[in-house]
């Protein structure tokens, strides 16, 4: 029997999920409060069929480290899944939920259109930071929360890669 | 079938899904195909799927693609006897147009001079106000700067939109609807303009109320026989972008078809037009009607009009070009309803920003009345280098309900992992009231953004959970196994693979 | 549309494409979908497809889908109110829809009297014999054994074809074209007739000369309004299994579909029929038509029918199964040409033997005109219990030149690893000069055996050649890459691992 | 530089190969005296994209050993490849073509539905020796020479797994 705890919500909502295998592709899962009999069948090429308590699914799992993106037919559900020793080290760092300081990098590469706040600037959740032009189109890069511009290092016009940092909010 | 013009082999001056989709129907005709390719496309589709593939240049479009010397010499080398833009690069240049025809080989589209007098927006307008084609209130040419733009802005009232007048499909058009956020949106639409089109004019025209952006596809022959195969209405934009089109139009009535056909045909006699083309419209809540602009080209949705019609519009396009004449006016028949979705890698949840990447597995929807337009594979890495459609999903059925409920079935079956596609958004879009009421235009996507942005209900989070930790479990499980299996065994390998082969041997992989 | 049973969720008694096809139609109309599995079919298309899942046994059929009584008692626990056969199966077992009405349910198919009237061949022929429809000259019943069966055909004259009485979908069928072959040929039928129905009763009947196999799509409601939907030709058989189905045929014209529709609704008047039924006839050269059997239950083949008339035929079974109308005969408007090829697992270079086993790529055709029905994926193992269809790929175009055109463009476009498939014998079969002349009968695949089954032409030969060496260089030069990498690395896993991130981020694996 | 022996028909032709790389991807072929010039890319999923002398072509190659089906756009090429080390072997072996005694297996899972010949019987080529019934079709196997059925080990109505060996001809 092993017990995760996923994370919904960026980490403001919290489950327990205990998983038990009862014979080969079969798993009782307690979620909730309530126990689900699984059949679990993986397709090798990631999608999980999933007969729950009688009602079939596909489930395509994108994983990133411990984040998850989880489809459905009609739906996406993005959680982070942590077992408890992962989730004890979490704690640990502190670094839980959108707590501390965030820095906003560059999801793709791509090039600076323009930078929409100065260092010292206080920011509001969803607020335009980067204007960062990828693939012939304009995207604006947004705050993940309220708080303080701490550093600004993206410079307008210059072309940057993956995951480059471009500024910090505190 | 009359053909004055023998075409054995066609040089496709595009990339993607639109190069496949015009091969296709080139191999059905028997007529041989000519793929170019920029550095990032060696392993395209289309270049697999033609008969004849040459390298044109670096991944960076304006080094490939919107090169018109690398291009025509392309078609030279391989002896094409002509060239089919697609649309986008250079499909609306009347220089590429001229340039192939000088080089002896033939355009597959309209005359140059019909390009010119479409192409650039201003002066589209006012030869279409020559013609007596309705058209919107704006700025008679490109504006000089912001300040006479601001100026402009204030004479015709807000709302008002940003247009480049080089433009297309979007680059570099903005809505503005305050004072205060001319400044910002002037120069953003100036930079995209620039980068898209290699230049920065703007011009200026009033933005309607709840305008629906309903298009009339036209046909001429090279005698100037022009028909109209009815329209396409096309409101479900984001950020200027088509992204849902469908046919009929809820607000276009028999009257309104022919009306809007009747001008639409005038506008491209205006032009002395050869060839496909769209003369887009925006229609009031009043249900009157003001020309847009003028797609020199095939246009993205095409398929819709092909669902209803029965005719290939490729295989028309190239039979005109050979000098056939177009089908009357009166064999043209329309049947049931089709609607378009565009799937983009892109992340809705992140204001549609892209997400090129590699497509690790894919499978597409099939089965009746559902047609899928994708220029992408599993195992295909879509570059950063273009546009991030990757595929266009259409769905006929005899009414429209069944069409949308087609349509919703079909994109469910949408499988694609390794990168993020807009697959829920579009769902949403199609099961929401006010589209299913067929009561939307061109602000339904802002007006709409959080519902269509869905949060998981209770249920489908349960099953997200339930997913995520069995999966876990199996994973953590399975680094036991191998662990154990490679304490026990040598060589290293050799473990694996027999943990491997004894899951092969269950015929499953539990 | 009047419904006067409510359908609110079905339960497919059926696996692989029929069920996935049956499924897309249930999710458009909003009702929920019950699949069953056997062992074999945990990871099958259908079960992933479906609302709900519930296994019903092992996997050889007659432990599962062919039990009457556990696929019953999957219905009742799952509180489905109706049931869908598919074809195949349990679809033509009248035992088996009378068992689902007496539980409450409702079949999704014509009345249990129907299929009783027309299940038997002897008796079929019996019944229509007395509706005045004409028949094939051939035993009365079930003939006793080997020397009756001799003395018959002697009597009527070769060639003679032996048929299973219970039969259907070619199996337990052989044509016997000498005396000296009768023997082996009616112990060969006994043995698949008893395999395939638990029942080895055989007749005998006149083999046509250069017969062609045209069968009529009848609708039925409840009422008894009987319309058809036209026909289909299927004279495109091996082993007298359809292959190749395409509408409308060569020979038939107007005239001729009128009065071979006008008997197939008789037929099905005679025996009361309701919901979807086919009425197959076999066509002379002289186009006179007898009727061969009628199938009680959707057709493989439909999907032609469909895309000729717009209608889907799944809808209606549903629509009808609720107490709805069919359509009025003159309702019904067929449109262009419509050409179905199936897809099977299977090797025509040696004797059609089916090739089971992983399919581990998938990438099927699609755009313009182009339907795909398939009931398998990229990742799934064929299994050899069942059927080895893995799709049914159908092309529709305005004229019959460009659908064969289209299915041949779409078939070239069919990629599959790890399975043989018959692709390159049903782009063969599809090119045939007597195929393209509409110059075919059910002799064509015995006829042109050789001519189907190409050799490569030189320059394939020597692509061939190029591809397996610079395949074999690569992976030659890439051992040797690999040994390098080990012998400086550690740990081994490693230096795999860099080897391959090198490749992805040169975007290419050359 | 790498030569290669390509036997074509079953061991009846012989083709030799030379491939030569001059850049990534790019390569020189030599084959029946012509040098073609080659730009092969590999998709991860095994089909390689040719560019030779111009022209596009997708293979599909199906590799079980030495053996592989190359599949084209209409056609499908089954063919043998051998290194010059792998032929001496071979030719050393004997076992070139069809020449020496051949076992014939059961294809796949199945059932023996008749035995149509008996040891000592004299058989053509293409002859059927054995009614195999699999996925519930009858399927004749055939002999792949003309000669002599040495021994037969398969029972009417016996289940066989794949590859168990039926008969053989020499």
């Amino acid at each position: 029997m092993s017990t995760y705890v996923a994370l919904l919500d960026g980490g403001r909502r919290e489950e327990a999920v205990e998983v038990r295998r009862v014979a080969p592709g079969a798993y009782e899962v307690r979620l909730r409060g309530k126990v689900h009999v699984v059949d679990a069948f993986r397709h090798d090429y990631g999608t999980l069929s999933l007969i729950v308590d009688g009602k079939s699914h596909s489930a395509m799992l994108d994983w990133r480290d411990a984040r998850v993106n989880v489809r459905l037919r009609h739906a996406i559900v993005p959680l982070e899944l942590l077992d408890e020793r992962k989730l004890r080290m979490r704690r640990a760092a502190g670094k839980f939920t959108v707590a501390g300081p965030q820095a906003i990098v560059a999801p793709m590469p791509g090039r600076i259109a323009k930078v929409l706040v100065r260092a010292g600037e206080e920011v509001r959740e969803g607020q335009a930071l980067v204007v960062f032009e990828a693939m012939k189109m304009e995207n604006e890069l947004r705050s993940p929360k309220d708080g303080k511009v701490v550093e600004v290092l993206a410079r307008e016009g210059e072309t940057v890669e993956a995951q480059t940092k471009l500024c910090t909010i505190a | 079938m009359s053909t004055k013009r023998a075409i054995r082999k066609i040089l496709v001056a595009n990339r993607g899904e639109i190069a496949v989709r015009v091969m296709r129907t080139c191999r059905e005709m028997g007529i041989a195909t000519v793929a170019i390719y920029s550095d990032a496309d060696r392993g395209s589709l289309h270049v697999r799927y033609a008969d004849e593939a040459i390298h044109v240049g670096p991944s960076p479009a304006r080094d490939s693609y919107l090169d018109v010397g690398r291009v025509l010499d392309a078609a030279r080398r391989t002896r094409a006897d002509a060239v089919h833009p697609g649309y986008g690069f250079l499909s609306e240049k009347a220089e590429f147009a001229r340039a192939v025809e000088r080089a002896g080989m033939v355009f597959v589209g309209p005359r140059p001079e019909s390009m010119d007098a479409m192409g650039v927006k201003t002066t589209a307008r006012a030869n279409m106000r020559a013609a007596g084609v309705p058209i919107v209130p704006g700025s008679e040419g490109p504006i000089a700067d912001e300040t006479a733009a601001r100026a402009f802005a204030d004479a015709i009232g807000y709302p008002v939109m940003i247009k480049a007048a080089a433009g297309g499909g979007g680059k570099g058009m903005k809505r503005c609807d305050r004072a205060e956020d001319l400044s910002a949106l002037w120069q953003s639409a100036r930079r995209e303009s620039a980068g898209a089109f290699g230049d920065d004019r703007l011009y200026v025209e009033k933005f309607l109320d709840r305008p629906r952006h309903v298009e009339i596809q036209v046909f001429a022959d090279e005698r100037g026989e022009t028909i109209h195969l009815g329209e396409r209405e096309c409101s479900v934009q984001r950020r200027q972008q088509k992204v849902i089109e469908e046919s009929p139009s809820a607000i276009v009535d028999d009257a309104l078809r022919a009306a809007m056909g009747e001008v639409a045909v005038r506008a491209a006699r205006a032009v002395s037009y050869r060839g496909a083309g769209t003369v887009e419209f925006l229609v009031d809540a009043s249900r009157s009607f003001w020309f847009l602009e003028m797609n020199t080209r095939l246009q993205v949705e095409h398929p819709v009009t092909e669902a209803l019609t029965g005719l290939d519009l490729v295989r028309l396009q190239i039979d005109v070009a050979r000098g056939a004449p177009v089908p009357r006016q009166e064999e043209i028949v329309r049947r049931g309803h089709a609607i378009e979705a565009r799937v983009y890698a892109e992340d809705p949840a992140r204001g549609f920003l892209p997400s090129p990447g590699k497509i690790t597995y894919l499978r597409v929807p099939a089965g009746p009345g559902v047609r899928d337009d994708s220029g992408v594979y599993g195992g295909w890495i879509v570059p950063q280098h273009y546009d991030p459609m990757i595929s266009k999903l259409s769905a006929w059925a005899p009414t429209r309900d069944q069409a949308i409920a087609r349509l919703v079935r079909a994109l469910g079956e949408y499988t694609v992992h390794g990168i993020t596609a807009n697959i829920a958004w579009l769902i949403a879009a199609l099961q929401h009231p006010a589209f299913r009421a067929g009561d939307y235009d061109t602000g339904f996507c802002a007006r709409y953004e959080r519902e269509l942005l869905p949060r998981p209900d209770p249920e489908q989070e349960e099953i997200a959970l339930v997913a995520a930790a069995v999966a876990a479990f199996k994973r953590d499980r399975e680094e036991a196994e191998a662990f154990a299996a490679r304490a026990v065994a040598s060589p290293r390998a050799s473990a694996w693979v027999r943990l491997g082969r004894a899951r092969a041997l269950r015929g499953e992989d539990r």
